[in-house]
C-alpha cells in the first residue's frame, strides 16, 4: 500500500517542506519557475519509462535531446520552424528505430546498443556543428520563445501545457488501453506475451521510437524556448531522469511502473533542487540528497524483495499452531 | 531408446555444425581478431604511405602508455560485469574521492596516504558489496546512487576547491613520490602505469582462471542460484568481486590524480563508461560468467590502435567518437551472435 | 466462442495430415498424421527426443515453415504463427510457467483479448472475464488484481490453465500439466478436463506419466524417432505394451529393491522446524537406505530438504550426523560434511545452462579441488569420464555447452553432479521430473548402486510408482508435519497417495 | 490509484494557486526595500570608498582591479565578417569585438545613489576552482561596498542556469551578475532579465553580439588580445616559421575560438611561414591530451616545432608528459594561464609563456564596475582585464597562485 503510493508522499512531504520554510518558493513566479524546469526532463522520461517498462534501457535519450534541438534550430533558417521542429522530432524518432532495430531484430543488449549510439550521436553532434552553439536571434525566433514562455495560467505556460498534455495523454494510453498494456506485458515476460499473439519485436521497436520522440521534443522545445541550442544540452539529463524514474517506482526488471509516478518523480526533484537553490546552498548538497534519496528507494526496494524471499511460501495455518504452541 | 537420444543430439550437432565459418573464427581468435584486423588496416596505411611511423616501438609503446590508465580501471570493471552485476557506476567518483584523499593525507608522508585512500577505496566497494552482494539490489541504479552521494561527500568536505600534492606534502620526497607514481619510467621508457597494467594483468587472469573464487565467480555470473545451490556463498564471491573493483578504481584514481598533479572531484570523469566499453569490446558479455582478462586487455588495446590510427589519419575529435560508437556495437553485436550459435548465450 | 457445440456436430475437430518438420540436419517431425475428436482426450506420448514437443509446437503455430495439410472442422487451416492458432480456437497449456510475474491475474488471463469499451480498457468486464476463467479451475477467491508474483507457485499453474480455458477453445493441448501439482489438484484437473470432454472440446494430452493417461485419455498415440508408431484406444492397450511401443523393446518399468537390512545410523534429526514451513520433524535414517518422503505439494518437502543442507536457517530442533551433532551454517559447510541436495527446479537452480558438462559436473567440488587457493580442474577429468560413462550420457562429451544436451541428459548431468561428490547422505527432489523412461532407468540404476554402497538416500517423489518401488521405508509428510512412516511392506502407490491425502488407518 | 494520485496532484496546485495573491505582495515590498538611505550621503559614501577597492590585492599579491587606461582600438567591422577566410583576424570580428557595436536596448537609468547596501545576484556558469577564485574576488570588493552579495552556481547546466535567472528575478536585486554558460543562449537570458527591469552585468565569457544589447556592460578578459600577444612572443622564439599545433579549449564558448583561431589568424599576418598541422579538442583530460600529442609527433616528427594549448593545467601536463616520452623537449608550448600547475611548469623552464588571467580580479572587476554604475559613473560598453604574459622572468610576481 505505502509502496504503491511512496512517490505521491515523498513528493507531498518535499512540497510543503519548502512551503513552509525555503524563503520565497511558495508564490506564481517561482512555481511557475518549477514548471518550466520540469518541463523538458519530464517529456523526455515519458519515453525512457515505458523503455524501462518493456524491461529494456535507453542511455542515449541525452544526446538525442541535444542533436534534435541542434537539428531544430540549425534547420530554421533554411526551413522555419515549420519544417525544422518535425524534421527534428523526426530525426528523433529515426534514432529511437535503430535503436529499437538493434535490439529487438539484432537481439544486441540495449545497454550496449544505446551506449554505441550514445558515442555516435556525440560525435555527430559536434561534427554537424563545428562544435559552435546555434543561436537564433531574429525577431521571429524570440517571438517564437517569448510565446513558448509566457504565463497563459497561472503556473501554465505554452511550453508546461504541452509538457501536461503529453503525460496526460501517454498516462492514459499506458494504463487504459490494450496497447498501453502489451507494453507491461512485453517487460514481465517476453516469451508469454510472444505466445499470446502479441508482437513484442514490433512492442520493443515501438517503446523505443517513442523515446526517441519524446527525448527529441523535449530538446526542441526547450532550444526554442531559449532560441539557441547549445552542445550540452542533455548532457545532465540522463542521470536525472534515470534517477527520477527509479523513485517514481519504475522497475529495472521491466514489467512495473508509470508514466504519471515518473512525472511526480521529475516534479519533486525539482522542487527539491528550487528549494536548495532558495535556501542559498550549492550543487554539493543538491547531488548529495539526491544521491541519498536514491540510495534510500533502491535499498529500500531491495530490502523488501530480500524479506519477501525469507517468508515466501510460509503457511498460515503453521503459524497459527505456533502460537497456539508457545501461548500454553 | 539411444538411437533416440542419438538422434535428437545429432541434431543439435548439425546446429552447431551449420554455425557461419565467420562465427567460429570469431569465437575462436575473438576480440584479437578485431585487433589484427585493426593493426593489418594500420600497417597497409602506412604501406600506402597515407601515415607514418605507424608500426614503430615508439608507437606502439605510446599507444599501450595511453591506455594503461583505462585498462587499470577496465581490470577491476571486468570482475563486476564477470559476475553479472553490468557495470560499477560509482568508478569515477571512487577515483575522484581516492585521489583527493590521498592528496590530503599526503601530509602524513606518501606511504600512510596511499595506504588510506586504499582503505577508502575499500570502503565505497564494501558499500556496494553489501547492497549488491546480500540485498540484490540493482547494480547500475545502486552504484549510480553511491556514485551521487559520495560525489556530494567530496565537494561538501573540500568546499569545491582542489588541492595540490607539493602544498600538502610533508615533505619534498612525499610530493615526489606522489608526481613519479605517474611519471616514473623504467630505462625511461617503460611507465609504471605500464608495468600496473601488465602486473594486473597477469594477477587478474590468474585469479579468474585458476583460483577458487575464480571459477565460482564464473558460476556465479552465468547462474546466481545455481552456484548457491551448488555451495557457493555468492554473496561472499560477490562482494569480493566489487571489492576488486573498487581497488583498481583506487589505483587508477591515485594515478590520474598524480598525472595531474591535482586532487579535485572531476578527476576519472568519464571512467565508468569508458572501462564498461573495453570490457565489453574484449567479449565479456552483460549477462556474466563469459570472456577472460586477457580479451579486456585486447579490448583495452583495440580502443588505444582505434585512436592512435585516428589520429594519425588526422581524423577530428567529433568524428572519432562517431567511428569509436559504430565499432563498438559492431564488435559487441557479432561477439553476441557467435555466442548465441553456439547456444553459449541465453538471449 | 460458440464452435464448442459445432465441434460436437461435426466430430473429427482437429486433423493433420502428413506433417513434416525439419531442422537442419534431422527431421524432428516425419510424415505424422493425427486427429483428435471433439469430447476426447487423445494423448500423446513417446520419449524425450520423439518430437512431440515438436508436433505440439506447430499446433501452437511457433513454426512457420512446417509441411502438411492441417484441417479444423474439416477446412483447411495454416498454422503459421500463434495468433493464427489461437484464431483457430487452439489453446496451450505449457509445462514451465508462462506467466508474466509483476502482471495482475486479470491481465495474464486476458493477454491478447483484454476487453475494450471503444477506446479504453472495460475495467468491469475485465474482472468479471477473469472471475469465470478462475471458476473453472476453483481459484475465484484470487482478486483478478493481485500480480501473479503473489500467489504460490500451484495456485500460478492452475491460472494458466484458466487462462487457456478462458479463450473457449475447441482444441485444448496440454503439455505435462501435472507436472508442477499435487495429486489433489491433479484430481481437480482431469474433473476439469472431464467437463471439457463433456462439453465436446477436443483435447490432446502430453505426459510422461502413463497412469495419468490411462486415467483420462480415450485414444493415444505413440511417437518414435518423429515418427507415428501407432494410434490404440487405451481401452484396448496396457501399460507394458505402451512403453514398448514408446522405447521400441519390452522394458519392465521398475525392478524391485530389495528390503534394506544395515541398521548403521547416519542422519538422525530431532523436532526440527522451520516456522511456517515445517514443525517438529524427527526422523532417523540409516546407512544404505533409500528413505522416500511423499507429500502433496505445499507439504513443506523441499523446504526441509533446505534446512538439511543450509540453505535455509532451521528455527528449532537438532541435527545429528553419525550421531555428532552438526550445526549446519552454509551448504558448503553442509557440502564438506557429505550432506548433498538434488533440486528439484534443474533450469534455474540446478544446472548453469550456458556452461559446459564438465564446468557443471565438478561445479560441487570447487573447495575440493583447490590447494593453496589455486583451483586444478584436471584433478576432476578421471571422475567426470566414469560418471558420463556410468549414466550414459549422451554425447559422451565433457565440453558440450548443457544447453546443447536433450533433458534427461541434463538431468543426468544434475546427478552427476552430487554423485561426484561423495556424499553420505543425498537428498534427491523429483530426480526424474519429465525425464524419459530410458534416462529414468538410468537414474535410479544409479540411485540403487549410491545406496549399496552405502550411501544415504532421501528420495522426495511426487511420482508414486518411483517412490513405491525404490523406498525402503517412505515418511509421510502433510501440511509441514511427518504424520506417519510406512514400511516397504505396506506401502503400495495407494496406500501411500491415501496416507498423504491425510486419510487411511494408522 | 490513479485516481488518488491526480486528486493528490491537483490539491497541491489548488493549495498552490490559493497562495499566490499574498505571495504577489511579497515580492512588491522585497523589492520597495532597498533605497531606505539618503540619495547624496550614501552616494559620497560610497565613492569615498573607490581608494580602498583599488587597493585591494588578489591572493597572488596582484593589484585586485587594475582600471584600463587607454582604451583598445577596434577595427570598422566588415559588412560580412563570415564572407571573409578563417585565418583573416576580422572573420572573428564578432566574437572578439561582441559588445563594442552593441545598439542597447532600454538600459534601466542608475539610482545614483551609490553601491552601499545594495543587493547584488552573483551568477557564474559551473563549479570550478576558477570560479571560486573568482567569486572570492567579487566577495571582497562587495564586502567594501558593504553590499548584499549572492552568488550562485549551476553546475553548467543550461537549465539549472535558466532557472537560477528566473528566481534572481524573482528576488528583485539592484543587480544581477552573469557569467552565461553558453555565449549563444546568452541574449535570450539577457533580454528576459532586461524585461524584468533589473540592470545586467555580463561578465568572463564572451557572448553573442545579440546579448550584449540588454546588458549595462560586458567586463572580463581580453581572451583574443591575450592571445595575439602571446602568439607573437611564441612567433619570435620560434623565429617565425615552421609547423605548429593547437590543443582546443571545450566547445561552446569563445575561448574555444579565441585560443586557437586568435593565433592563427594573427600569426597569418605576424609570421606567414608559421602553418598549422592540426587543432583537436581533447577536452581538459591529462591522459587524452598526452595520447594526442604522442600522436601528433609519431604523425608529424621533427616538423612539429610549437603546441599552444587553451588550458595551462591537465592539457599542458599532458602535453609534457608526451614531449617527456619522445625526448622532444625542444617542442616549444605556450598556453592560457594562469593555474598552479601552469605556473610550475612555466618555473620549471618548460612551458614557455602563459596569460595572466587573473581570476580573483575578473569577479571583482564585474563588482567593482556595478559600483561604478550605481555611482552614477559612465560606463564604456566593454571593460577589459589587464592583459599580460608570464614567463620564466616574471612567474615569481604571481606566486602563491590564486587556483
Amino acid at each position: 500500500m505505502i509502496d504503491r503510493y511512496r512517490i505521491f508522499l515523498l513528493f507531498i512531504v518535499v512540497f510543503l517542506f519548502m512551503a513552509i520554510f525555503a524563503p520565497r518558493f511558495f508564490n506564481v513566479f517561482n512555481l511557475t519557475t518549477i514548471m518550466r524546469t520540469m518541463a523538458m526532463n519530464a517529456v523526455v522520461a515519458i519515453g525512457f519509462t515505458i523503455v524501462l517498462i518493456c524491461g529494456e534501457l535507453d542511455l542515449s535519450i541525452g544526446t538525442i535531446i541535444t542533436f534534435s534541438g541542434v537539428v531544430g534550430l540549425g534547420l530554421k533558417e533554411y526551413l522555419g520552424y515549420g519544417g525544422s521542429v518535425p524534421i527534428a522530432i523526426l530525426t528523433g524518432c529515426g534514432i529511437g528505430l535503430i535503436n529499437g532495430l538493434l535490439v529487438a531484430k539484432a537481439k544486441i543488449n540495449s545497454f550496449i546498443v544505446t551506449l554505441g549510439m550514445m558515442t555516435i550521436l556525440q560525435g555527430a553532434i559536434y561534427t554537424a556543428t563545428g562544435g559552435n552553439s546555434i543561436s537564433l536571434s531574429t525577431e521571429d525566433a524570440f517571438a517564437v520563445s517569448d510565446w513558448l514562455s509566457k504565463m497563459i495560467l497561472p503556473l501554465i505556460t505554452p511550453r508546461v501545457l504541452i509538457t501536461i498534455g503529453f503525460i496526460v495523454f501517454f498516462t492514459l494510453f499506458m494504463r487504459r488501453t490494450r496497447m498501453g498494456r502489451n507494453f507491461y506485458m512485453v517487460g514481465g515476460n517476453t516469451q508469454t506475451a510472444w505466445l499470446a499473439g502479441v508482437n513484442t519485436d514490433g512492442y520493443k521497436i515501438v517503446a523505443f521510437i517513442i523515446s526517441g520522440f519524446t527525448a527529441a521534443l523535449g530538446g526542441v522545445l526547450f532550444a526554442m524556448e531559449g532560441s539557441a541550442a547549445t552542445l550540452k544540452l542533455g548532457d545532465t539529463s540522463l542521470m536525472y531522469i534515470v534517477s527520477a524514474t527509479i523513485i517514481g517506482g519504475t522497475a529495472m526488471s521491466g514489467g512495473k511502473g508509470g508514466v504519471f509516478r515518473t512525472f511526480i518523480a521529475i516534479l519533486m526533484l525539482d522542487v527539491l533542487y528550487n528549494g536548495i537553490i532558495l535556501f542559498g546552498l550549492g550543487n554539493e548538497v543538491k547531488i548529495f540528497i539526491a544521491g541519498l534519496i536514491l540510495a534510500t528507494v533502491v535499498m529500500y526496494e531491495a530490502y523488501a524483495a530480500y524479506k519477501h524471499d525469507k517468508i515466501v511460501g510460509q503457511r498460515a495455518e503453521l503459524l497459527k499452531e505456533l502460537n497456539t504452541k508457545h501461548g500454553k | 531408446m539411444m538411437q533416440t537420444v542419438q538422434k535428437e543430439s545429432t541434431q543439435i550437432e548439425t546446429r552447431l555444425r551449420t554455425q557461419s565459418t565467420f562465427n567460429r573464427i570469431f569465437s575462436t581468435l575473438g576480440v584479437y581478431g578485431v585487433a589484427v584486423l585493426f593493426l593489418l588496416l594500420g600497417i597497409i596505411l602506412q604501406i600506402s604511405g597515407v601515415i607514418n611511423n605507424f608500426l614503430t616501438a615508439q608507437n606502439m609503446l605510446n599507444i599501450i602508455d595511453a591506455v594503461s590508465l583505462l585498462g587499470i580501471v577496465a581490470m577491476g570493471m571486468a570482475f563486476v560485469t564477470y559476475s553479472g552485476h553490468y557495470a560499477d557506476l560509482s568508478v569515477p567518483t571512487t577515483m575522484a574521492l581516492t585521489g583527493i584523499v590521498c592528496v590530503e593525507m599526503l601530509k602524513y608522508g606518501f606511504f600512510p596516504a596511499v595506504i588510506i585512500s586504499f582503505i577508502v577505496g575499500l570502503l565505497v566497494g564494501g558499500i556496494n558489496a553489501v547492497a549488491i552482494g546480500k540485498f540484490k539490489a540493482n547494480p547500475i541504479i545502486w552504484t549510480l546512487a553511491v556514485n551521487y552521494v559520495s560525489m556530494g561527500v567530496i565537494r561538501l568536505v573540500w568546499v569545491n576547491k582542489q588541492i595540490y600534492p607539493d602544498l600538502k606534502a610533508s615533505s619534498v620526497k612525499a610530493s615526489v613520490l606522489f608526481d613519479n607514481i605517474y611519471r616514473f619510467r623504467f630505462f625511461d621508457k617503460i611507465a609504471l602505469p605500464m608495468v600496473f597494467l601488465i602486473i594486473l594483468v597477469i594477477v587478474c587472469h590468474f585469479i579468474l582462471q585458476r583460483t577458487k573464487f575464480g571459477v565460482q565467480l564464473k558460476l556465479t555470473g552465468s547462474a546466481r542460484n545455481v552456484a548457491k545451490f551448488s555451495g557457493v556463498n555468492v554473496e561472499r564471491v560477490i562482494s569480493i568481486a566489487f571489492l576488486l573493483c573498487a581497488a583498481t578504481a583506487t589505483l587508477g584514481g591515485l594515478t590520474v590524480t598524480s598525472l595531474s598533479k591535482v586532487g579535485a572531484w572531476y578527476n576519472g570523469a568519464g571512467y565508468d563508461f569508458k572501462a564498461v566499453t573495453a570490457v565489453v569490446i574484449g567479449g565479456m558479455t552483460l549477462a556474466g560468467g563469459r570472456g577472460s582478462i586477457i580479451g579486456v586487455l585486447g579490448g583495452v588495446l583495440i580502443i588505444g590502435l582505434m585512436n592512435n590510427i585516428m589520429t594519425l589519419l588526422g581524423i577530428g575529435t567529433f568524428s572519432q567518437d562517431m567511428i569509436r560508437g559504430a565499432i563498438f556495437i559492431l564488435v559487441v553485436g557479432l561477439n553476441a551472435k557467435s555466442l548465441r550459435s553456439q547456444g553459449r548465450d541465453d538471449a | 466462442m460458440s464452435d464448442t457445440v459445432d465441434a460436437v456436430a461435426i466430430g473429427l475437430a482437429f486433423e493433420m495430415k502428413s506433417v513434416t518438420k525439419a531442422f537442419p540436419g534431422t527431421v524432428a517431425v516425419d510424415m505424422v498424421d493425427f486427429d483428435v475428436q471433439a469430447g476426447e482426450v487423445h494423448a500423446l506420448v513417446g520419449e524425450n527426443g520423439a518430437g512431440k514437443s515438436t508436433l505440439m509446437k506447430i499446433m501452437a503455430g511457433s513454426f512457420n515453415d512446417y509441411t502438411g495439410d492441417v484441417f479444423i472442422n474439416t477446412k483447411e487451416v495454416s498454422l503459421h504463427s500463434p495468433s493464427a492458432a489461437k484464431k483457430n480456437g487452439i489453446e496451450m497449456i505449457y509445462q514451465e510457467l508462462s506467466l508474466a510475474l509483476p502482471i495482475s491475474i486479470a491481465e495474464n488471463v486476458l493477454v491478447g483479448r483484454l476487453p475494450k469499451k471503444s477506446f479504453f480498457l472495460d475495467k468491469e468486464k475485465m474482472n468479471m472475464e477473469t472471475l469465470r476463467c478462475l471458476k473453472m479451475v476453483g481459484l475465484d477467491y484470487l482478486d483478478p488484481m493481485t500480480p501473479v508474483e503473489e500467489i504460490s507457485q500451484h495456485e500460478a499453474q492452475l491460472v494458466e490453465i484458466a487462462k487457456a480455458l478462458g479463450n473457449n477453445p475447441c482444441i485444448l493441448v496440454m503439455d505435462e500439466p501435472t507436472s508442477a501439482l499435487s495429486q489433489e489438484e491433479v484430481e481437480r484437473l482431469f474433473e476439469i478436463i472431464r467437463n471439457l470432454k463433456k462439453r465436446g472440446l477436443a483435447i490432446v494430452y502430453i505426459s510422461h506419466h502413463l497412469p495419468e493417461i490411462f486415467a483420462i485419455a480415450d485414444r493415444v498415440t505413440v511417437l518414435r524417432d518423429g515418427k507415428k508408431i501407432a494410434t490404440k484406444n487405451v481401452s484396448e492397450v496396457t501399460r507394458e505394451e505402451v512403453v514398448q511401443m514408446m522405447v521400441g523393446r519390452s522394458v519392465n518399468e521398475f525392478y524391485k529393491h530389495e528390503a534394506h537390512t544395515q541398521k548403521e545410523e547416519t542422519l538422525r534429526v530431532e523436532n526440527l522446524s522451520r516456522f511456517g514451513f515445517f514443525h517438529d520433524i524427527n526422523f532417523r535414517a540409516y546407512k544404505g537406505e533409500i528413505v522416500g518422503i511423499c507429500g502433496l505439494s505445499g507439504a513443506g518437502r523441499s523446504e526441509l530438504a533446505r534446512v538439511l543442507v543450509g540453505l535455509d536457517d532451521s528455527d528449532e530442533g537438532k541435527l545429528y550426523l553419525h550421531d555428532k551433532e552438526l550445526r549446519i551454517k552454509n551448504m558448503a559447510h553442509a557440502l564438506e560434511n557429505g550432506i548433498a541436495y538434488l533440486t528439484e527446479n534443474r533450469k534455474t537452480e540446478g544446472l548453469a545452462l550456458r556452461l559446459d558438462v564438465r564446468e557443471n559436473v565438478l561445479a560441487g567440488l570447487i573447495p575440493r579441488h583447490t590447494k593453496y587457493g589455486v583451483y586444478n580442474q584436471r584433478l576432476g577429468t578421471p571422475l567426470l569420464n566414469t560418471l558420463i560413462k556410468e549414466l550414459s550420457i549422451i554425447p559422451p562429451d565433457p565440453n558440450r555447452t548443457v544447453n546443447n544436451l536433450s533433458g534427461g541428459n541434463q538431468q543426468k548431468v544434475l546427478l552427476a553432479k552430487w554423485m561426484a561428490c561423495d556424499t553420505k547422505v543425498l537428498i534427491l527432489d523429483e530426480p526424474t521430473r519429465g525425464v524419459d523412461i530410458g534416462a529414468k532407468m538410468t537414474i535410479h540404476q544409479s540411485i540403487e548402486r549410491l545406496a549399496k554402497e552405502g550411501v544415504t538416500i532421501m528420495l522426495i517423489s511426487s511420482d508414486l510408482p518411483e517412490l513405491v518401488a525404490l523406498s525402503n521405508r517412505v515418511l509421510i509428510m502433510r501440511q509441514g508435519h511427518f504424520i506417519r512412516e510406512m514400511q516397504k511392506s505396506e506401502c503400495t502407490e495407494e496406500s501411500v497417495l491415501l496416507a498423504a491425502n491425510g486419510e487411511g488407518g494408522e | 490509484m490513479k485516481k488518488l494520485s491526480t486528486i493528490v496532484f491537483y490539491l497541491i496546485m489548488a493549495l498552490a494557486v490559493t497562495g499566490l495573491a499574498f505571495a504577489g505582495g511579497e515580492q512588491e515590498a522585497e523589492s520597495g526595500a532597498a533605497q531606505e538611505p539618503a540619495k547624496e550621503s550614501s552616494l559620497e559614501a560610497s565613492l569615498a570608498l573607490d581608494d580602498e577597492v583599488l587597493a585591494l590585492k588578489a591572493a597572488d599579491g596582484q593589484p585586485l582591479i587594475v582600471l584600463q587606461k587607454e582604451q583598445r582600438e577596434v577595427p570598422p567591422r566588415p559588412a560580412d565578417p563570415e564572407a571573409l577566410p578563417e585565418d583573416d583576424p576580422l572573420h572573428w570580428w564578432d566574437i572578439e569585438f561582441a559588445g563594442w557595436n552593441a545598439n542597447k536596448k532600454n538600459i534601466p537609468e542608475s539610482p545614483k545613489d551609490g553601491a552601499i547596501g545594495k543587493k547584488i545576484i552573483f551568477i557564474v556558469h559551473g563549479d570550478h576552482p576558477w570560479t571560486t577564485a573568482c567569486t572570492l574576488g567579487a566577495q571582497k570588493v562587495a564586502d567594501v561596498y558593504d553590499m548584499e552579495f549572492k552568488p550562485m552556481s549551476p553546475n553548467w547546466d543550461l537549465a539549472v542556469q535558466n532557472q537560477m535567472i528566473d528566481q534572481a528575478i524573482n528576488e528583485r536585486p539592484d543587480m544581477i551578475l552573469l557569467i552565461p554558460i553558453d555565449a549563444k543562449t546568452a541574449p535570450q537570458q539577457a533580454r528576459k532579465i532586461n524585461q524584468a527591469g533589473i540592470p545586467l552585468i555580463l561578465f568572463n565569457t564572451l557572448t553573442d553580439a545579440a546579448a550584449m544589447d540588454y546588458c549595462i556592460t560586458w567586463t572580463g578578459p581580453d581572451d583574443f588580445g591575450q592571445f595575439r600577444m602571446l602568439s607573437r612572443v611564441w612567433a619570435d622564439k620560434l623565429g617565425k616559421k615552421g609547423g605548429v599545433a593547437y590543443v582546443q579549449h571545450n566547445p561552446g564558448g569563445s575561448p574555444y575560438f579565441a585560443r586557437c583561431w586568435g593565433p592563427i589568424s594573427e600569426l597569418s599576418g605576424y609570421a606567414p611561414d608559421i602553418y598549422t598541422l592540426d587543432k583537436q579538442a581533447p577536452g581538459f583530460e591529462a591522459d587524452k591530451t598526452m595520447q594526442l600529442v604522442s600522436d601528433w609527433l609519431t604523425r608529424f616528427g621533427d616538423e612539429l616545432v610549437g603546441i599552444c594549448a587553451a588550458d595551462d593545467s591537465a592539457q599542458a601536463l599532458g602535453i609534457f608528459e608526451a614531449l617527456k616520452k619522445a625526448g622532444r623537449e625542444d617542442v616549444l608550448v605556450i598556453a592560457a594561464g594562469n593555474s598552479k600547475q601552469g605556473m610550475d611548469l612555466v618555473k620549471e623552464g618548460k612551458l614557455y609563456a602563459i596569460t595572466y588571467q587573473t581570476a580573483e580580479g575578473d569577479g571583482a572587476l564585474a563588482v567593482k564596475t556595478a559600483a561604478d554604475w550605481f555611482n552614477g559613473k559612465e560606463i564604456e560598453p566593454v571593460r577589459y582585464l589587464p592583459k599580460h604574459i608570464i614567463t620564466k622572468a616574471d612567474v615569481e610576481e604571481f606566486y602563491p597562485p590564486q587556483w
